[in-house]
């Protein structure tokens, strides 16, 4: 069985490489010399490995509120926005108190970027709840109204005042203190012990949903709201829980964005991390600990893709090409490993037409 | 396609599903002007069956013949083309649609790609008034009750007028009236020439409909009877492999308190019309209430306002002397109210949990289930050990989907949820719809059990034997009022009738 | 195109025997912006051109997200280039962090000020020939009306909307600037559609900046007797019916210098201005359209960038 | 102010408002038809992409507008069809479908820009269409009847969709696919048959919108020139409650408040235009927070249709 899954999955890219080659061969580049580039540059380098979980740790994190979320019966399309809001309420807060001492900068700090994506995250949760505002329309709005009060605040109150003196007015905050950056795990890579905490985190939510009678009433009202109303579950208040709890999540990956990787909040800092982390939470089976291989392989795709393009410089659209094929080919194979019996009754189907026309 | 059923055979039929061989190598033959029965226990394999003839599903093995020729049926369509027709067990209605417009789903229109409805309307009165199972072709399915959807099943099989029509389970929600011109419908139906396929639990049903009786059991075919060699008893051997226990039970009377009061209860159905118009009630520890009546009266809304999923317009409820008319269904649940619900895999359980997350549904925070907010498994595991095994729920292990067992094991599930936490009044609706008779006959003595324990039981249900058989007192509903409460004693098939009819037995008198 | 590098180890062997300059160029949006990461393309392109095999060139596009960003430039550094330009102004604290660690390689990134050893900030003074397109705009507005289409408040479109709007006020004759954003660098849709209402609200005139404004452009080309002014680089080519006068960034000059400064040891440290003053900046007339400017606003337009040079206007963007 | 500023403002919003509609409706009216029959397209902006630019790229070579906004039709339904056979043939995720279906239309419109088209080009582009006589009535006529064609195509194609779905054998099966498949199936219509018209049906609109953006309102194509419009037209959806009407009641009210803040920033009313361009989507969900009335959202979105499993 597993040796039939790796079979699937492996045949699944080699079909969508075979399609993307032959766009890269469009493009007049060497598609061999491309896809070496992509499949090895995530892992064959310090750079590469170091730069791929960088990747990782913000879909990590993200992903795992989507699971949240998604197994409580809401469909949280608005990590994007969550994220946006943690990075800018940790890069406020640690800006506001830069002389307090690290011990106690640096969990408020955490606190506050998880609190404000939570409670972001919750607008949508209570009214859904509340008053039946479907999700999806309200976290798409509501990450349209993030990026939009991200940079109001990135270049109003709390620009860098230096871009004021010189008057080149970039649009990002002073850099934050020191005593709150997360401790780079190799030096001259912008690896932080942020991947540590996402780590962490995914073993403590699933602990929390599959081992604690939070988790499991989060999960009963997304598995059978009904029976779970019937059992003395409030289903409001946990559908609201489950936002709150996958906007903290989103706003730590934003939290750990800023005192990570860049140590300020800045113009365009989620890479489209809320979207891709739905991709790989369901990829992931909407389960906490495999949704850690399915990030890191999603952030070796997205890092390998642009290291081939950098390689053999091709458009960059040809990324999104290939990125968008494996997906395609991925989801679609799943078929093939959870239903193979499918594949016998086509076939038979086929041959019994086939039969009927001769 | 092709003419007329005059034979149909299913021969060598094996069906294998993960984990089960649901039909193993099953022959069965039905000819025009004749009923055939099918008969077995929750799981024998029978609706697999028909669904293979019907085209859902492919069987792995065998062949059917129509006629004596092969044919291949691969689609319901092909089914449809071949003039097969088929009553499913769940409901195959798409709930904001209107009657008709379920009725017309996949029918050519008169008016081409233009949709007609007044024809398919005036059809669904006509075969109404016909066959006595009338329904307003204007209505929402999501308006109708479950007895009325049932009807809305049989006229969408018989507006296409098949030659061959297969009933699964057609009177499980029907009233007894209703199950009784089903079966006249039916003969009608043969004696023109047609031929049906009938699965049923009730077995005086089968007695009285079928012409044969073709018994499954475990995917195997166990036996075959003419009707009229065989009887109730027999067939029963037959499918559980031993002898129905007799059941009877003594009904006695109460004084005292009533440990819930239910007191001018008004409240709404979901279109916000009156369900329950002024209803007062009382039942007493160790005591059985059977309420009668047509499903759709205000059954399903009593017990949803007495266990608070439904707000209370006006009136109170009392658990205990305490009220709790707008109280959360979770102070109601800890107040000692037990709940078995109509719809078993969707309210009373979460299909995708596995067993014992079910078994714990209501009791997952409590003490020895959970240590602050961590769960303690070895307890609780233990505890649904003992559970599985004291209410012989059927499984191969704790974790196994709940939505995967049987609807008897599901009720068996329910039951020992409901029963070990020593409620002070359990509310059972239908409790025993869709079982065979060994999982409805276990139902029974769990429910005796249970008011011999002392809990006042609430018994909600339309199988008037089963009301009269398990009850001390029985009121009937109609209309969203009581008609009448009375001893069991005093309650006779004929008097029950007509106050589930809306008649009061004098009104009839003076009538009459 | 750029070539795919060996394993960073051995570079250095490889570097020895060639004289070749390796630039890495990183942008924001793609090369066919006709805007800011196009006109920087352009002149790199160039410049290699012109080196005759001297230059290799390797370009991200695309890389609007910082950590994308990141990557890149880290990569291209790990892999020996010898300039780095990260084109965007939001790449400035990128540079900055990346640039200590390899000290031998030239980075260039602006809009920006803040310089490093090796680090070189670009900072066109786009206020420059905004200020003197404002009086052209104002001079010539019969509606008395001209219309900005604002990106995102901030960075260069900061500069170059107040340059402008003073270039208006200087011009006199009561002539109002508008002012609106679609809060987003990359919204041509919606810079078309404010554009539009613009011109619905009167504005015969338009300007703004960002890769979104050919979207601005296209609409002004469907109004006759409106006219857009561009900036960052000659846009007439978009609509030549429309676009009036460009102010154009000549990166060839700036690139040229780096690379000067490079050969002479200077690998960073300076502070490198566009302005008319050093003939960095340059306004062009659309030669088709020329003809339409009276000669007496020519006169005030060319006497304001003479003023501008030779350091007698100041414009302040206080 | 005088009278007929204020009435050029006016007659300028609304006007504007009904343009910006336009590619929302197109778009949310496709995928109301994905979703009616189960299938959660959340490849819309892909597909808009993709019928952004060959609307674009076939106007350019042939000079025709016509033809451009019919190769965009027919590339929606090809992208329509390949959602289909991913999502209903191979019964895939269904949101990770579209997100790599998104992801492909980005990529693959911007890699054949680049490839084929040399740089930003113009073309012809439609024009705006006065229908004569409405066009001329004062006020009324600037508002409403001076658009391009598209535009009125698209609010026809409101009361016209609605008569499909309501007033059709065909509709009457798609209204039911998305609730309850398995009923559709055992009446003999096909599920896999119904979801892939629509998804295809879908395609198109979406497809035509995408092209109304390139062909229609800039007359040009340029990288991710739909930014995040196919999003806003999946929420728009469910505002609408998969009804038309709803649907062209949600696409007006955003639009109209998109309109509403740029003439107001237009004007030069003094605040952060922040606030402003977060209006359209503060008031979208403020509405969706008002109303009332039960929703009934097709019940099988989202879920692959298997034989025998019960819902
Ligand atoms: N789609 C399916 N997938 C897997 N197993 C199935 C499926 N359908 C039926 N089965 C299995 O086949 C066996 C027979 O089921 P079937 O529904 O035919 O029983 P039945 O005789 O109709 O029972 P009941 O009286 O409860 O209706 C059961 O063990 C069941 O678990
Ligand atoms: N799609 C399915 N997948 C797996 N098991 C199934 C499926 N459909 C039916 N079964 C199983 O088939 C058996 C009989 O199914 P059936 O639906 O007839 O249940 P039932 O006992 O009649 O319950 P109900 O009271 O709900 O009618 C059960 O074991 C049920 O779990
Ligand atoms: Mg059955
Ligand atoms: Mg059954």
């Amino acid at each position: 069985m597993k040796g039939r899954t790796f079979f699937v999955l492996l045949a699944a890219l080699v079909g969508a490489l075979a399609i993307g080659a032959l766009f890269i061969l469009l493009a007049k580049s060497d598609p061999i010399r491309a896809y070496k580039v992509m499949l090895t540059g995530p892992f064959s380098s310090s750079f590469g490995f170091t730069e791929t979980l960088v990747r990782t740790t913000p879909l990590l994190l993200t992903g795992l509120g989507i699971i949240i979320s998604f197994r409580c019966g809401v469909l949280n399309i608005g990590g994007e926005g969550q994220i946006l809001i943690g990075a800018i309420a940790s890069a406020g807060v640690a800006l506001a108190m830069p002389n307090l001492p690290g011990v106690v900068l640096f969990p408020l700090v955490l606190l506050a970027g998880a609190l404000a994506g939570g409670l972001w995250g919750a607008i949508a949760g209570v009214l859904k709840a509340r008053l039946n505002v479907n999700e999806i329309l309200s976290t798409v709005m509501l990450n349209q109204i993030a990026a939009q009060l991200y940079l109001l605040l990135i270049r109003g109150i709390l620009i860098d005042p230096q871009e004021v003196t010189y008057g080149t007015g970039v649009p990002q905050t002073a850099l934050v203190t020191d005593v709150v950056w997360m401790t780079r795990l190799i030096p001259g890579s912008r690896l932080s012990t942020g991947f540590i905490l996402a780590i962490v985190l995914a073993i403590a939510v699933y602990y929390l949903l599959m081992h604690t009678t939070i988790g499991y009433r989060l999960r009963a009202v997304g598995a059978g709201p009904q029976a779970a109303r019937y059992a003395g579950i409030n289903v409001p208040f946990y559908m609201a829980l489950s936002m709150f709890l996958a906007g903290a999540l989103a706003g730590l990956a934003g939290t750990v964005e800023v005192l990570g990787v860049h140590h300020r909040a800045l113009e365009d800092i989620s890479a489209g991390y809320g979207f891709s982390a739905i991709v790989a939470a369901l990829f992931g089976r909407l389960h906490p600990i495999g949704i850690i291989p399915a990030s890191m392989l999603f952030g070796a795709l997205i890092l390998g893709a642009d290291m081939m393009q950098r390689a053999v410089s091709i458009p960059a659209a040809i990324v999104m090409v290939i990125q968008g094929f494996v997906i395609l080919f991925v989801v679609a194979s799943d078929v093939f490993i959870r239903r193979p019996e499918l594949f016998g009754q086509w076939k038979s189907k086929w041959s019994r037409r086939s039969g009927e026309v001769s | 396609m092709s003419a007329r059923i005059q034979k149909l055979e299913m021969r060598g039929i094996v069906k294998r599903f993960p984990g089960v061989l649901s039909n193993d190598h099953v022959n069965i033959e039905v000819s025009a002007g004749e009923v055939l029965a099918l008969l077995g226990e929750n799981g024998a394999g029978k609706t697999t069956l028909m669904n293979i003839l019907y085209g859902l599903y492919q069987a792995d093995a065998g062949e059917i013949l129509i006629n004596g020729e092969p044919v291949q049926i691969d689609s319901p369509r092909m089914a449809i083309d071949c003039g097969i027709g088929m009553v499913h067990q769940h409901f195959m209605l798409v709930p904001t649609l209107t009657v008709s417009e379920n009725v017309a789903l996949g029918l050519p229109s008169e008016k081409g790609a233009l949709l007609d409805l007044e024809p398919v309307s005036r059809r669904i009165v006509e075969i109404g008034a016909t066959y006595g199972v009338s329904v307003n072709p204007d209505a929402y399915v999501w308006q109708l009750s479950v007895g009325e959807q049932q009807r809305v099943e049989i006229i969408k099989a018989l507006y296409r007028g098949a030659d061959l029509l297969v009933m699964d389970e057609p009177t499980a929600v029907l009233t007894p009236q209703e199950a009784q011109d089903l079966i006249v419908l039916l003969r009608t139906m043969v004696a023109q020439g047609r031929s049906v396929i009938i699965i049923s639990h009730k077995l005086h049903e089968v007695m009285a409909v079928s012409d044969r009786v073709v018994v499954l059991r475990d995917g195997k075919k166990a036996g075959e009877v003419a009707t009229g060699d065989t009887n109730p008893e027999e067939l029963a051997r037959m499918m559980v492999g031993r002898d129905a226990r007799p059941f009877s039970r003594e009904a006695r009377q109460f004084d005292g308190d009533c440990v819930l009061c239910v007191e001018e209860l008004c409240v709404n159905n979901n279109m916000g019309t009156p369900a329950l118009r002024g209803i007062s009630l009382g039942v007493h520890p160790g005591e059985i209430l059977g309420i009668a009546g047509v499903s759709g009266n205000g059954q399903k809304e009593f017990a949803e306002a007495i266990s608070g999923l439904r707000t209370v317009e006006s009136g109170k409820v009392l658990l205990s002397g305490q009220e709790i008319t707008h109280c959360t269904p979770k102070q109601i649940i800890d107040k000692g109210l037990g709940f078995i619900p109509e719809d078993r895999l969707h309210v009373g359980t979460i299909p995708s949990f596995q067993i014992w997350e079910n078994l714990l549904l209501k009791d997952h925070a409590e003490k020895p289930f959970a240590r602050g907010v961590l769960l303690s498994e070895k307890t609780i595991r233990a505890h649904s050990e003992k559970l599985v095994a004291d209410y012989g729920i059927k499984t191969p292990d704790l974790e196994t989907q709940t939505g995967k067992l049987s609807g008897g094991n599901i009720q068996r599930l329910i039951l020992a949820r409901e029963i070990t936490r020593q409620p002070k009044v359990l509310v059972a609706a239908y409790p025993t719809r869709g079982l065979d008779i060994g999982a409805a006959e276990y139902v029974h003595e769990m429910l005796v059990q249970a008011s011999r324990e002392g809990m006042g039981v609430i018994l909600i249900s339309e199988e008037l034997d089963e009301v009269q058989k398990l009850s001390d007192r029985i009121a009937v509903f109609f209309d969203g009022r009581i008609m009448q409460v009375l001893p069991v004693a005093q309650a006779d098939e004929k008097t029950l009738g007509l106050l589930m009819a809306g008649l009061t037995p004098d009104n009839q008198a003076t009538a009459g | 195109g750029g070539d795919s590098k060996p394993a960073p180890a051995k570079t250095e062997a490889l570097k020895a025997q060639s004289n070749k300059i390796k630039i890495a160029l990183v942008l924001p949006s793609t090369v066919d912006d006709m805007a800011w990461a196009q006109s920087m393309y352009e002149a790199v392109k160039k410049i290699q051109t012109d080196s005759k095999g001297e230059i290799e060139l390797a370009v991200s596009e695309r890389m609007g997200k910082p950590v994308d960003a990141g990557a890149a430039i880290r990569q291209y550094a790990t892999q020996g280039f010898d300039i780095i330009i990260a084109h965007g102004a939001q790449y400035q604290s990128v540079v900055k962090e990346i640039a200590p660690e390899f000290p031998k390689i030239t980075f260039a990134y602006g809009t920006g000020f803040q310089t490093g050893p090796n680090i070189f900030a670009y900072d066109p003074q786009a206020q420059e020939g905004a200020y003197v397109m404002g009086i052209l705009a104002a001079k010539m507005s019969k509606s008395k009306i001209v219309g900005i289409v604002g990106p995102v408040e901030a960075g260069d479109a900061i500069k170059y909307n107040k340059g402008f709007m003073q270039g208006v006020a200087a011009a006199g004759g009561d002539v109002k600037t508008r002012i609106a954003y679609t809060g987003s660098f990359n919204e041509i849709v919606k810079a078309g559609e404010i554009a539009k209402t613009h011109m619905d609200a009167g504005a015969d005139f338009l300007t703004g900046s960002s890769q979104q404004a050919v979207g601005a452009i296209k609409a002004v080309a469907g109004k006759p007797g409106t006219y857009w002014l561009s900036t960052d680089m000659d846009q007439s080519k978009v609509s030549p019916d429309a676009v009036l006068a460009s102010q154009v960034y000549n990166w060839e000059k700036v690139l040229g210098k780096i690379l000067e400064l490079r050969k002479k040891g200077t690998l960073g440290g300076q502070h490198l201005t566009l302005s008319f003053a050093d003939g960095m900046l340059e306004l062009k007339y659309n030669p088709k359209l020329e003809a339409k400017i009276p000669a007496d606003v020519k006169a005030a337009v060319e006497k304001a960038k003479k003023d501008i040079a030779a350091g007698t206007l100041k414009i302040e963007l206080k | 102010m005088t009278e007929g500023l204020e009435q050029g403002i006016l007659i300028g919003m609304i006007a504007t408002g009904i343009r910006l509609a336009t590619p929302y409706l197109l778009a949310a009216l496709g995928e109301m038809l994905s979703q009616r029959s189960g299938v959660f397209n959340l490849g819309l902006e892909g597909i808009m992409l993709m019928g952004a630019f060959s609307g674009f790229y076939i106007t350019y070579v042939s000079q025709s507008p016509l033809l451009g906004l019919l190769a965009a039709i027919v590339t929606g339904g090809l992208m329509g069809m390949l959602m289909a056979f991913v999502s209903v043939t191979l019964q895939a995720e269904q949101g990770i479908s579209g997100i790599g279906l998104s992801m492909l239309g980005w990529g693959l419109s911007g890699l054949f820009f680049r490839l084929y088209v040399d740089g930003i080009q113009s073309i012809a582009g439609l024009k705006a269409w006065k229908i004569p006589g409405l066009g001329d009535i004062p006020i009324i006529g600037p508002m409403f009847f001076s658009h391009h064609f598209i535009v009125y195509f698209a609010f026809l194609l409101v009361p016209l969709l609605w008569f499909v779905l309501f007033r059709t054998t065909w509709g009457l099966s798609v209204r039911a696919v998305g609730m309850t498949p398995q009923a559709v199936d055992t009446m003999g219509v096909s599920v896999s048959g119904l979801r892939y018209q629509c998804l295809i049906l879908g395609g198109m609109l979406a497809g035509l919108a995408g092209a109304t953006l390139t062909v229609a309102n800039t007359h040009m194509f340029a990288d991710n020139i739909t930014a995040g419009r196919g999003f806003i037209a999946i929420a728009l959806v469910y505002f609408g409650r998969w009804s038309p009407w709803g649907i062209l009641a949600g696409s007006l009210l955003f639009s109209m408040a998109d309109s509403f803040q740029l003439w107001v920033q237009v004007l030069g009313i003094n605040f952060p235009y922040e606030m402003a361009v977060m209006l359209p989507y503060i008031v979208t969900i403020i509405a969706l927070m008002i109303s009332f009335g039960r929703v009934w959202p097709p019940a099988a979105l989202g879920k692959p249709y298997e034989r025998g499993v019960r819902g």
